[in-house]
This record gives C-alpha cells, structure tokens and sequence, in this order.
C-alpha cells in the first residue's frame, strides 16, 4: 500500500493542472503523475469555420497569452492565402507583439514567479503574491509594474483594437493602421519600457544573485533537466519572437535541426498517455523514450531559457550584454538549471522593449499600407510566433471558399509537459524523503519547479477546461490517512 | 490582500475558462488596490494562493461579492459552481462563458467522442494504438482520476442561481471599475444595487448605438469577407457586406471591433430580453437582403459560408436549442 | 398566478360536439391548467347564442374573470362577438382570445381522441396567450372631409359626384387632358344600346361645373403622405402651355395648328389629331393641350400658329408655362385608375398589326362612332370598302394560360354587340368564335338570345390561326381563320374580310407602382386586392384607401358605377363620423433600447417607420402602422413591440401548443 | 417500434391567406392529419425565427410556416421577408444539425383550403419519416425578472 499525495489544482498558473505523488514503503516518491483534467476541443469546433475567423477565434484559448494566437493564426491564414503582408502590417504586428511580451513577462516575474524568489518559497501562503511582493520591496514598484501592464496594453490596443483579445489581423495584413502621433506615443511609451527592463534585471540582481540561498537554489541540481531546446531565431540566428526560423539544440547547445514552419510535422511528433488529456510532443529526430533527459530522448524544452539556449544572442544591444552576463555567470551554455528560466524572461523582457522602440522609430509602422488583399485561392498554411511560454504552431488546411476542413494546434506549454513533468518528479523525489512531514512550503517547492516553465493551461488545454479540489492524502503503510491536507484554487 | 475578517468578502474563479478575465481585471490597473482596500480578497486562483478548507469552512452566504467565469464543462465545474453559490451572498456569471458559453461553447456542435478523436489522431499526433484519455486509469503505484467531460458545455445559471450577468469577452475594464464603483457604493450605502437577474456592466441597446459609423436605410445584394476588398472606414460595415454581428449585440463595449474596422464578432450576447441571439441576427441579415427571388436570395446566402458559427460563436450554450443535435442527443440520455 | 381565466367550449350543436368529447375538454382545462390561472372551464351548445354570451358575461361578473377564452369557430366569424360580450361585462375585449376548433379540428379531423387532444393543446395554447394579453384602446383619428379621388372614368366620375352631392368636397385627378375614361370612346353601351357619350356627358359635365369638386386634369398623384383621416397628396399639374383663366375652347388654335398627329389614345389608332389638341368634342374640361412631342415650336423653335391666331385677349396660348406641383389633404382616397386593353400583337398567330383587316374591340368601337375616324361607318383598312363576311374573336388573351388565366367578363357582351351592330350597319355574315357565352347579368341573356334571332353565326371553339394564305380560291384575298368547332368537332377555316378580336382588359401597366404610392397590395393578376373578396370589395388593408372600377378586377360599367357609388358611400360614413377607431394592434419602438441601426427602415411598406437623425433612433407613426409585425420579428436589438401579437403571447401560446405548462417547472 | 410515430407540428398561419385557407379547409369539410397545432399571426411577416427555435427546442417535430403567396401578401410584400428568414434558417438549422426538412414554407391563399388540406398531411408524413426530433431541452433565458435586490444590512460591512 503506498501513500499518495495529491496536489491539485497548482496555484499561481493560467489554467488548470492536478499532481499525484505516491510514496512507496518507506516513504520515498515512487513516481508522480502531472494530469491536465482538460480539453476544449478546438481543433474539431474551429472545423466548419472561415480561416479569417482564427484569429478571433484561437484567442479564446488562452486570455493570457491571446496575441500569440491571433498572431499564429493571422500567420497561418497569411500562409492559406499564400499572401505576404506589407511590411507596414508586419511591423504592426510584431510591435504590438513585442509591446504585449513586456506586459507578459512582467505579469510572470512579478504576480506569478516572482513571489517565490522576492517573497521567499518558505513566505506564508497569504504573502506568496503580488501584494506581497509590493508589501515588500514597496508601493513604488507596483506602480511600476502597473504602468508597464498599461503600457503594454495601451499599444495592444492600439493596434489591435482591443485589450485583451485583439481584432485587428486579418488574412493580408490589417484591418487598421496607426497615425503618426500614435507612433510617437508609443514610442515613448517603449522608451519607458526599455528602463523597467533594466530596472526589473537590477531587481533581479540585487534579491535573487545576491541572496546566495537562491543562487545555490538555481545552480542546485533540484530543478536540472539536460534536454533539447527549441526558440525561433532570425536569420542572424538571434531570437525573434514574431518571425524566423524554428532552431533546435541539443542538450549539448549544438545545433540539431533547424525548420520552416511549414515543415513541423517532420520534426516534431505528440505522444499520447492515457491519463492525461494533454499530449507530450517530443523530437521525431529523436524519438519518445519516456519521461527521461539527455540526448537520447526526445524530449525538448520551449521557454525563455530555450530560447537563449537555442539562438546565438540577442537582436538588441541592452539585452545582448545581459544574454553574454547570464551564461558568463552560470557557466556557459547550455544551461539546464530550469530555475534560471526566470532570469532568461527578464532578458526577454529587455530585448521586446528594445525591439518595441525600433519598430516604433521606423515612420514607415504609421504608412496607410496595412493591408493586401488576398487573390490567390485558399488551401493550406502553417503559422509559428514564440509564445512566451514556448513555440506556438498553427496549422489549417481550408476548401475552395477558405473554410476549415483541419486544424492542428501544438501550443506554447504543451511543448514543456514533459520536461515539466520530469522537473516536478525530480522535485518530488528530492524534496520529499521518509515520510517527511508534507508542509505547505515543500508543496510550494514542487510548484516551484513547474512555475519556473510559466505553464499556461488555459493554452495546453485548448483541445476542454476544469477543474479540482487540492487533497493531499497522507497515508502509512496500512492506508489509514495521518493527515488530510486541503488546498484550494 | 492580507486576509482582514471585517471586510467583506471577495473571490473570483474560473471554471472553463481562457483567464482572459482574470487579465481584464488585472487591467482596471490601479483600481485593484481598491479592490484590496475595499475587500478582504479570500480566493483568486491565477493571483493568490488560497486554502480550500478555509472556503469550505466559511458561513454560507459569508462571501459577498464572487466573479464566477467560465462554462460548466465537467462536474468538478459544476461542484465548485454550486459550492460557491452556496458560500456567496452575490453570485455574478463573469464573463461571455459564464454568461453564454463563450467560443468554447461552440464544442457542443459535436459530440464530445468527435472531439477527443480529432485531438488524438492530428496530423502531429503520434498515436498508432489509437489510445485515448480514461477518466480512470490504473498505475502501477495505483488507480488516477481525470474528470469525466459533459455531453455539452452548460452556462453558470443553467447549474446554479445567478444573482446578476456581466457580459463580454472579456467585459471591458472600464465596465469592471464600474461595477467595483457601485459594489464600493453600495457598501458605504450611497447606491442600490440592481434588481436580481439584471445585467450589469452593460448597456441594454446593441453595439451600433455605441457605433460611430455613418448608417443609411440598409440593402445589399451580396455579403463580403473582411479581408476582401478595402473597407471604408466612416460607413457601416453591415451596409458595406460585411456581416457584423453590432446589430444584434449587447452595447457596453464601445463598438471596439467597428471602430477597428473588424466586424463585430459577438462577445457581449443578446440586447435585454432577448431570447435567443443567432434569430436576432438571422432576422436581422435577412432583412437587409435586396431580392425576391429565391434562386438568387440564396445566391446571397452563400456570401456567409458559416451561418451558424456566425450566429452562435459566443452564445450558442446558451440559445434556444443550446447545442447541435449529435451533441445534444447524448446530453438528454 | 393572478390571473382568473374561463375557458368556454362550444358544441355548435354536433358540429363540434360530433367530433370532440368537448365537455371532456372543458373538464380537462378546469382541471389541468388550474395552476395557470383556469377558474372555469364549461362547455356549451351555442356558445354564440345570447344565452352562451350570458353565460360568459355572467362569470366575468361573478368571478371576477380577468381572461376569456372561447373554443369554438374560427374567430373570423365570432371574435367580434365575444369581445363584444366581454366589454358589456366590463372587460377589456382584447382580453378575450378564441379558439378555433371547428374549422380547425373537428371539420377536418375525423378520430375522435385525436381531435379530442387537439383541442386541449389549442386550449392550452389560447390560455397561455390570453394570459400575455394587455387590455387594449381603439386608436381614433380625426378624420379631414375631403376626398381625393384618382381616375376620372365612370366609376371614379360616380364616386366623386356621390361625395359632392352630399355637400362634401372632392379633388378629382386625371391624368390625360379630359376625363370620361374608356367610357367615352365607346359608341354604344350593352345591353340597351344606349349611346355612350349620351349618357356619360351629362355626368362629365355635372363634375366639370360642381361647386364640390375640383377637376385636375392632365395631372397625376406623385406623392401620398400621412394616413386615414389626414392624407397628404402631392399632385403634379402638367404644363397644357394653355391659359384655362382666358381660354374659351373655341378651338381656333387646332384648326390652324399644322402638326397631324395619330391619335393612339382616344382614337385608338384610328384617326389623326393636332398637336395641340382636345381628344374629343365632348371633353370636360374643355380647354387644349400642347402635346410637345410633337410640336412644331418645341421641335425646332419656330411656328407659334396656335398662340398668333388665338383670338382671346390676352393670349391664352403661353410657352413658358411649367409643371405645377399641388399638395391637396384629404382624409379619404378613393382609387378608380381603370385598365388597359389586352394588347393583341402579343398573340402572333391572330396576325393583328400584320394582316390589316385584323381589328382591336376599341378600334371597332372608334368606328362605329358617329363622332369617330369613319363616321360610323364599318369598313375595311382601305377606310371605303364594306366587309362582307366578319369574324368577332372571343377570348383574345383572356381565360388563356399563355396571357391571362381569368374572364375579362365584358368581352362576352361586348362581342354580340360588335355582333348585332355589324349586321345592322353592313348586313354581313357574323360569326362569333367563343370558348363560353357568358351573359350572367340583367338583360344580357337576352340580348344574346336578340343577336342569334337577328342571324348571328356562333362557333363553340377558340381560334387557333388567323392568315391572308390561301389554300382554296374562295380564300382568295381573305383572311382565313383557323378554328377547332368543338360541338360538331370538326376543324374549320373560314374565309372573311375582317375579323374583331375581342381583346381582355388587363390591369394597368403601372398599377403596381401605383400601388405602392398609396400602399396597396396587388394580386396575383395584378388587380387591386379589397379587404374582403365579398365581404368587403371596395375597402383595401390600409385604412382610408378605397377602390372602385376595374382596378379591383374586371367590370362592366353597371358594375364600375355601383362599385364607385360604393367606395362613395364608405367615405361618407367615414366623413361623417369625424373620427375614426383603428385596430390598436400595432407596433411601437422602446427608444432606449433602439440602437437606430435601421435595418427595419427598410422594411416597412407603409412608410410608418422614420428615422430620427438627432436621436439615432427609429420611430413608428402608429396611425401608419398596419399592425403586420414584420419589423418586430425582424429587429436585432429586439427593441420593437407588438401590441397585440408581442413575443411573450406567441412564444406562451407555442409552449402551450406543446403543453410545456403542465410540466412541472424547471429549477 | 410497432404503434407508428405521431409528430407533433406547430403551424404559423397569416390572418389573411393561410388561416383564412384552413378555415375554408374546415368549412368544405376537409379532412387532414391532426398533427399540426396553428398559431394565427396578422402576417407570415410576423415570423420570428425565435418561434421556430422556441417550438424546436420546446418539442415540436416539425414546425409548418404558412402565408400568402408571393405578390399577393395583404401587406404588400412581407411575405418575402418571412421567405429570406426562411432560407437563412434553414442553413443555421443545417449546421446545428437538425434536418432542414423539418421546417417547411407554403403558400396558401385564402381560396386554397385543398391546397393547405393536402400540404399539412404531406408534411405530417415526411416529418414520420424523419422520426422524432424529441429536444424538450430547458428553455432559454428569457427577459430579466425583477427580483428585489438582495438586502443591504446583510451584507457584512
């Protein structure tokens, strides 16, 4: 009879996610299993739909991240039409892009990952979120990180119509471009944004790398996975997050493949489990060798810390220093110590600024040419943007009259579910030993190492959501509870 | 939000759900520290962790105000739907999938079986023995649960009691600071709050009355995609061929997606006491159509290649027939 | 529930009673919609009877009867009826529904316990409707005394004088320079042989110089605002480039006009007249009209003869003169626009506009007019030779399914007049090829019979061809007509010189238009439709709008006058009450709620809908409003309302239709 | 299933043509299926595709809308505008995947009682064709009630 603990559903993730933890005999993590409870089924319903509608439609997969769908649906609708938007419409999109990845991963680091390093991961529970993080470090800082949600917003919607779940990309381009005076005010918005990047890496510097626990905690091995990683690069192989080239390294940084957008499906394959209703995509190169690492397995990883991984450096000046600062400091790259992946968000953070600030420069973004009309006839297209929470792939295939006849859908968190899966067994494994009294802290541990993947459920789960009560059972060897733990959220 | 028993009670929970509300509320920006100054926020998943036992412990009717978004789409949904109901003096369905089902709630065009099946068997899917997810499965270190889905996506009322509907995908943030106002208001008694079943944070009109496009007495003799052809900008997008969904959708939002030269595509449901949103709008394109024939009015009709994704995007859970046949055949049984 | 409901069921003797256990129905209803609000539920033999109406009179009394509901014959018959009981009782009469289960289920149905269930369904519906019901006020309308009447035939001449006489005053508007319409080409009138224009002037004249009435001729209705009881009508006087102040008719300014004209109008073709011009000595008014088609000076600006020998000081002849635009109110409209003759080219094998000899009735009637082309005098094309042999050709474009289904009903008589006056005047050979003989009127039959003693010939059979090829030597330089004689069943051709195609009337070629002008409905043929086939001929759906003559179908002139006199009498029974109650079934607009996107601004045919620029919103005139409920069904915002058929009735009655009320209600 | 499958048919009738027909249906004494239950409205122009939703989705097998023929509507031409509702229902039908067959337009005018005699009884026995739609589902929302608003000195403060 083994015990079992169950932390369901974790906290502080967009969606919904439930863990199962059985100890064996003598109180060791004998395995544990990461169930996603949901699945939306919008790869059948979008079926039937015109392809224009994608952009629309697909932003109700995720309400955290909707612009990366509009944007790999607008791509994939491009692609159906075989139309190449004006680069007026391109730079739109990206900027708008790159004004929403500053609002993203400032909302992680501060309200979702954050707390765990400025709060501490033994911080009580009711301290372990934003306002805590503002109790701590200050007022002045919500204010600030208030205005860069705002910021970034303010220039969604701008472009895109709305705050949350933009309108405006349509198959060619645009339904609207901006003036010249909004340019301007999104540029100093940007510049504003440029100094919180920098302001939220000092930030970063002076809690985390100076607090010597937290640094051991990040080069401990505790949260260490010797995976593939994957980012899309530009030309130049440096991250871009709206357009480019999907690269792939392996676990040692070597390149391993490098694809089109329209070529996924030759690299990568989703293997199914049947007690999740989520899939686990791994490198067909490779092969699925289970929940394991290392070069053999197929496993890879999509986040930030991919992303450095995988590109050869930045596209932007301020960031670039910090990429080169970030593997000076932990040795080099590859690196595999997953909690680093907040620090690697930061520098993302920093370089959508510094692209925001580019794209708003250039007077051609605020050019009456946001649209071309489409003539060629509809059939087929692959869409691929960075997601901030990993490679986001849209594929449709449409008849004549450019409605869907298929959809495929490999979205940002669903790349890390095996990863994170292994992060959260290795947690496990390590955290809890002998039957060690199961304190909120550890529980938050575990959660720890699947937060630092920023996993949104809300995303992997577009195929139906849930969700559940939080039990952890503890039971001795004859099955009779010790202790009935529950949470909630 | 440092728990604080003398005042009153806030939660917000997603059921089936996008988090894009939880995102819009995060977007009332400042006003959250009302929020916080105001409410002892006892339960915010995407935002605070929370104990469950603390909830379950509560006096029923103990928590003020709860913003439920979100479809029921399981029976964890459905539990913690009524669980909330139970533990809250002022239930709001939050949001078009509370409200109406959302675009997920075009799911229950088909049958859940139809739904696993295309998701485990795509192009990328590498799934040769055709395995499917088991509500139940049995491990070697013992038997896990995932939850067993419903034939059809429900709205919150149509699983518990609904005290007021706030609309949209998501409601507009100025539309939340609103009713965060008037709630603040209320407490310190210098409002009344709505009679129950109201609609709140909305207007009762349809988005063309927020439009400010130029409207002409309507007829077209053919429908256009959005993309087609160059959209001018000051006239109607109806008038125009475009079918936009303004006419027939709740106001509240500012006619955003018009304004943006996109169609409206629906989020904000019905205007008041409507009974079924996709009859509106088919009444509504019908009439605007410039034929007698029938040959030719079909012609026409061939202009919206998907009628009832077009009607039902966001409302079809919550429409007279609620799902489509297949799906609905299996929610009776 | 607060609303006390009886339902009564009626046997109708076996009627219904034969069919349906009805006091099992009135039992089921008291029972099984009690929780609806049902207080009483009784069945009745008559439930029309004035005891049934008691009965029900009395319960409203005595148990406070807030709804009613009668299941009995269809309320076309009886609503009125029962709505009536109820408001001697004190209840609103739109609280009262009926509930048709004669007509609808035991007249049809034959299985007792299926007609049995269909009646508690209708019942149940009936009940879940009445309960939405709101008591209800007549909307009343002043109503303006004048009359407008359009069409200056025979029958829009009788109407008007009718209204004039009774001391009321009328706007009669023509649209060619005099009035008298078909009528005054005509010779002689059936059955009498009276001559028309004897009998017709004297009323032309009568209108020309009434103190009531005011004649616009060469004038036509271009615009028609407002509604029963104060219409508006815009009416534009075309320029006759005559002064009627100073003209005297003496009709100098024709005779020296140089410009011949063929006149297809009044003289069908016939005969020729000036470019400015009277269409017939007779005409009322009796002034000119330059006709600037044809005109020399407007042509190629030179001539004025007209305007140099006009003897009246100051000339009446004026070249500038323009189109005049009158706005006249009238609080009644009467329509008498007539018809148009079939146009018979449009059969080709009858050979008319090819083969000369081939003439149209109205042509004929122009001949045999003394004041005609020939002075009378029926002759051939060549306008001297004198048929010896004629053919009258019944039927042509009517009762015919290539042109028009229905019996134009005149060309019958019509044909034995041509008939008898060819005999009469030549002494020729007439045959007559009908389909049918149709005299159903007063001294028609024996007219028809008159004819046949006089030596008409008559061929029971339609003719097939009419041809100049000769195949023997008596065709010679005939026309032969090719026809089936169905009673000796034989075919035959015949040989004559002239043959008269009876023509069809048809509706005219702008009646549509028309109207929709005055927001009337045609049908399928194209005439006019009366709210009523025989209830109610000479009314239209919209109030105020009446119709007589020919535009409601096919008539003789017996029939145009007694139709005119009609309409004339309606109006005056309108005039005289001075205001008007309207149906107060109607749609109105919840102004809030309106987002004014104006998708049911297109929709209404009775322009009651307007849209208010400086609110954004639209708005219904509810005395335009004909209660149809088309834009209520069709407003996206769901912002309209219907008085009377609102969604909540409709959408109770249907659940009630499917008895979802006696489920239990659903959490 | 041995006893034979009764659908039940809701009818929408216009004042003038259709229901004047199903009167004249009675009075020559006419005999057709007992299915079809009619609602009289004053035009088929009336019709709102919410009543055939609401007659579906509250179990009617079948729903029969009724009206005068084209170019003779009392009304002028609403008629036409119930034919384009009409037309775009039943693709929206189609998509839900309920047989468009279930909906069905006929002329009728007021001298048709044969006509609109013999058309129900077709219709009756396609929609026994199709066999039950049986939807019975709830309801949907309809206006707000004015339910007071729950009381103040409840609420903690």
């Amino acid at each position: 009879m083994t015990q079992r603990i169950t932390i369901d559903p974790i906290t502080r993730l967009e969606g919904h996610g439930k863990i199962e933890i059985f100890l064996n005999e003598e109180g060791d993590v004998a395995n544990t299993y990461f169930q996603i409870p949901e699945l939306r089924g919008f790869e059948r319903f979008c079926v039937g739909r015109p392809v224009e509608e994608m952009p629309l439609l697909t932003n109700r997969i995720c309400g955290v991240c909707p612009e990366a769908h509009h944007m790999a649906a607008a791509k994939a609708a491009d692609a159906v039409y075989h139309v190449d938007p004006p680069r007026t419409a391109k730079m739109l999109r990206e900027l708008l892009y790159s004004a929403f990845y500053c609002t993203d991963h400032t909302t992680h680091f501060y309200a979702l990952g954050g707390p765990d390093f400025v709060m501490g991961p033994d911080a009580p529970v009711a301290e372990r979120n934003i306002l805590g993080v503002i109790h701590k470090v200050g007022l002045e800082i919500g204010g600030k990180v208030i205005q860069m949600r705002k910021y970034g917003h303010t220039v969604v919607e701008m472009i895109g119509g709305r705050k949350v779940h933009p309108c405006t990309s349509i198959p060619g381009g645009l339904t609207k471009g901006i003036t010249e005076d909004q340019r301007k005010e999104i540029l100093e918005m940007g510049k504003w944004a440029v100094e919180f990047g920098q302001f939220s890496l000092k930030l970063f510097n002076d809690i985390v790398l100076g607090n010597k626990a937290y640094v051991d905690l990040i080069l401990g091995d505790i949260y260490t996975h010797k995976t593939y990683y994957m980012g899309m690069v530009d030309q130049n192989n440096r991250i871009n997050f709206y357009d480019g080239k999907v690269r792939v390294v392996d676990p040692d940084g070597k390149e391993f493949v490098k694809y089109e957008p329209k070529d996924y499906a030759e690299h990568i394959a989703e293997h199914v489990e049947p007690w999740t209703y989520l899939k686990f995509p791994y490198l067909k190169g490779v092969g699925w060798k289970g929940f394991t690492d290392g070069k053999d397995s197929g496993v890879y990883c999509a986040t930030p810390l991919s992303r450095v991984n995988a590109a050869d450096g930045m596209a932007t000046p301020r960031a670039q220093e910090e990429y080169d600062k970030f593997f000076k400091t932990l040795g080099g790259k590859p690196v595999h110590q997953r909690l680093a992946t907040h620090w690697a968000r930061l520098i993302e953070l920093l370089y959508a600024a510094e692209r925001w600030v580019e794209l708003a420069s250039d007077p051609e973004v605020a050019s009456p040419n946001f649209h071309k009309i489409p003539t060629e006839k509809p059939a087929e297209g692959v869409g691929i943007v960075e997601a901030p929470r990993g490679t986001l792939t849209h594929h449709y295939t449409t008849d004549e009259r450019g409605v869907l006849t298929k959809v495929n859908l490999i979205v940002g968190t669903t790349n890390n579910y095996a990863p994170i899966s292994m992060s959260i067994n290795k947690a496990a494994t390590s955290l809890i030993k002998k039957g060690t009294v199961v304190t909120e802290p550890m529980l938050n541990m575990v959660e720890m190492a699947f937060r630092a993947y920023d996993p949104c459920f809300g995303c992997a789960t577009h195929s139906l959501p849930g969700q559940m009560p939080l039990q952890i059972t503890i039971r001795d060897a004859q099955g009779n509870p010790v202790e009935v733990l529950k949470q909630f959220c | 939000m440092t728990a604080n028993g003398n005042k009153p009670k806030f939660a917000m929970y997603w059921a089936a759900s996008c988090g894009g509300c939880e995102i819009a509320v995060l977007n009332i920006h400042e006003k959250i520290l009302d929020v916080d100054a105001n409410f002892d926020v006892v339960f915010w998943p995407v935002a605070m962790d929370a104990k469950y036992k603390d909830v379950e412990a509560m006096e029923d009717g103990s928590i003020l105000l709860t913003l439920f978004n979100g479809g029921i789409r399981n029976d964890e949904n459905e539990h913690i739907a009524k669980l909330l109901r139970q533990k809250s003096k002022i239930l709001v369905a939050f949001g078009s999938c509370a409200n109406e089902g959302c675009i997920p709630g075009l799911a229950n065009l088909s049958p859940v079986e139809d739904i696993v099946n295309t998701a485990f068997h795509t192009v990328s899917t590498d799934n040769p023995n055709g395995i499917h997810p088991q509500t139940s499965y049995k491990m070697p270190e013992g038997e896990i649960h995932i939850p067993t889905l419903y034939p059809v996506l429900k709205t919150l009322d149509q699983v518990v009691d609904v005290d007021y509907y706030m609309p949209g995908c998501p409601p507009e943030s100025h539309q939340i600071a609103a009713v965060i106002d008037l709630v603040i208001q209320v407490l310190q008694g210098k409002a009344e709050l709505p009679p129950k079943g109201a609609v709140i944070g909305a207007g009762n009109s349809t988005v063309c009355d927020e439009c400010q496009r130029k409207r002409n007495v309507k007829s077209i003799t053919s429908f256009k995609r959005i993309f087609g052809q160059a959209i001018d900008p000051e006239l109607c997008l109806l008038e125009q061929g475009i079918p936009c969904n303004g006419i027939a959708t709740r106001s509240g939002c500012d006619a955003r997606c018009p304004t943006a030269g996109a169609q409206c595509i629906g989020c904000y449901g019905p205007a008041e006491g409507v009974a079924d949103y996709g009859a509106r709008l088919i009444t509504g394109f019908a009439s605007v159509i410039e034929s007698e024939d029938p040959a030719q009015i079909d012609v026409i009709l061939d202009g919206i290649p998907d009628p009832t994704g077009q009607f039902y995007r966001f409302n079809l859970a919550d429409s007279l027939l609620k799902a489509g046949k297949s799906a609905w055949n299996k929610e009776k049984v | 529930m607060t609303e006390k409901i009886g339902v009564y069921v009626c046997h109708c003797g076996t009627n219904i009673a034969g069919t349906v256990d009805v006091k099992g129905v009135a039992e089921w209803a008291a029972e099984h919609l009690k929780h609806r609000g049902v207080v009483i539920g009784r069945d009745y033999k008559f439930m029309c009877s004035s005891l049934g109406q008691e009965l029900v009179e009395q319960d409203i009394k005595e148990l406070g009867l807030t709804r009613v509901i009668v299941a009995a014959c269809s309320p076309h018959l009886h609503e009125k009826t029962f709505r009536t009981a109820c408001k001697n009782a004190g209840l609103n009469p739109y609280l009262c529904e009926m509930v048709s289960i004669r007509e609808q289920v035991s007249w049809v149905h034959t299985d007792k316990v299926a007609a049995t269930e269909k009646s508690k369904a209708a019942i149940s519906g009936g009940v879940e409707r009445v309960i939405h019901n709101e008591p209800l006020e007549p909307i009343r309308v002043p109503i303006h005394a004048d009359t407008l009447v359009v069409g200056g035939g025979i029958a829009g001449i009788q109407a008007a004088l009718e209204i004039a006489d009774a001391g009321y005053h009328v706007c009669l508007v023509e649209r060619e320079p005099s009035i008298g319409g078909h009528m005054a080409q005509f010779d002689k009138t059936f059955p009498t042989l009276d001559c028309a224009a004897c009998i017709l002037t004297p009323k032309m004249v009568e209108i020309g110089s009434h103190p009531n009435i005011t004649l616009l001729t060469w004038s036509e209705v271009e615009k028609v605002d407002g509604y029963v009881g104060n219409f508006k009508a815009t009416i534009r006087k075309k320029a006759s480039y005559v002064n009627t102040d100073t003209c005297t008719g003496c009709g100098i300014c024709w005779e020296k006009c140089p410009k011949k004209v063929v006149d297809d109008v009044y003289e069908a073709g016939m005969g020729i007249r000036k470019a400015i011009y009277r269409p017939f000595a007779q005409a009322v008014p009796k002034y000119p009209v330059m006709d600037v088609d044809n005109c020399t000076y407007f042509k190629n600006g030179k001539c004025k003869a007209c305007q140099l020998f006009c003897p009246t000081e100051p000339n009446s002849i004026n070249f500038e003169q323009k189109d005049e635009m009158l706005e006249i109110q009238a609080g009644n409209i009467i329509l008498a626009t007539g018809y148009e003759l079939f146009d018979a080219t449009r059969i080709p094998q009858y050979g008319y506009g090819k083969l000369p000899n081939v003439f149209t009735s109205l042509e004929f009637e122009r001949m045999c007019n003394a004041a005609g082309p020939t002075e009378g005098k029926i002759v051939l094309r060549d306008m001297k030779t004198t048929p010896k042999s004629v053919i009258v050709v019944h039927c042509v474009g009517s009762r015919d399914e290539n042109y028009n289904k229905y019996c134009s009903s005149i060309c019958c008589m019509q044909s034995l007049k041509f008939a008898h006056l060819v005999m009469e005047r030549t002494g020729a050979e007439v045959y007559n090829c009908y389909i049918d003989i149709r005299t159903p009127f007063k001294d028609y039959e024996e007219f028809y019979k008159r004819v046949l003693e006089e030596g008409g010939h008559f061929i029971r059979g339609k003719v097939a061809e009419i041809t100049d090829a000769a195949r023997l030597p008596e065709e010679e330089g005939k026309l032969i007509v090719q026809v089936e004689d169905t009673l000796i069943g034989k075919q035959r051709r015949i040989p004559v010189d002239m043959v008269i195609l009876s023509s069809g009337i048809e509706p005219r070629h702008d009646a549509k238009e028309v109207g929709k002008l005055f927001g009337i409905a045609c049908g399928a043929s194209g005439w006019y439709t009366e709210r009523h086939p025989k209830l109610d001929p000479v009314a239209t759906m919209t109030e105020g709008i009446y119709i007589a003559g020919c535009v409601q179908g096919p008539k003789d002139i017996p029939a145009s006058v007694t139709q005119g006199a009609a309409a004339a009498a309606r109006v005056l029974g309108k005039i005289r009450q001075g205001v008007i109650s309207l149906e107060p079934v109607r749609a109105s607009i919840n102004e809030t709620q309106c987002s004014g996107c104006r998708i049911c601004n297109g929709l209404c045919p009775f322009n009651a809908i307007t849209f208010i620029e400086d609110d954004k919103v639209s708005s219904i005139n509810p005395a335009l409003c004909q209660g149809c409920g088309t834009c209520v069904a069709a407003c996206p915002a769901g912002a309209i309302s219907g008085t009377g058929f609102s969604d909540q009735q409709i959408m109770a009655q249907i659940d009630g239709l499917l008895l979802r009320n006696l489920e239990p209600v659903e959490a | 299933m041995t006893e034979q499958f009764e659908p039940t048919i809701i009818g929408f009738t216009c004042n003038w043509c259709s229901y004047r027909a199903a009167d004249l249906a009675g009075t020559s004494r006419m005999k057709y299926a007992p299915n079809v239950r009619l609602i009289r409205m004053m035009c088929s122009g009336r019709l709102d595709p919410t009543f055939v939703l609401r007659a579906l989705s509250s179990g009617a097998d079948g729903v029969m809308i009724t009206g005068c023929h084209p170019g003779e509507c009392h009304y002028i031409e609403q008629n036409y505008k119930a034919l384009r509702r009409f037309l775009l229902l039943r693709r929206v039908l189609t998509g839900l995947g309920i047989e468009a067959e279930r909906v069905k337009l006929v002329w009728a005018s007021a001298a048709e009682g044969a006509r609109f005699a013999s058309e129900t009884t077709a219709f009756v026995e396609e929609i026994r064709k199709l066999g039950p739609l049986n939807w019975g589902g709830a309801n949907g929302r309809g206006p707000s009630t004015q339910v007071p608003a729950p009381k103040l000195e409840e609420v903690p403060a």
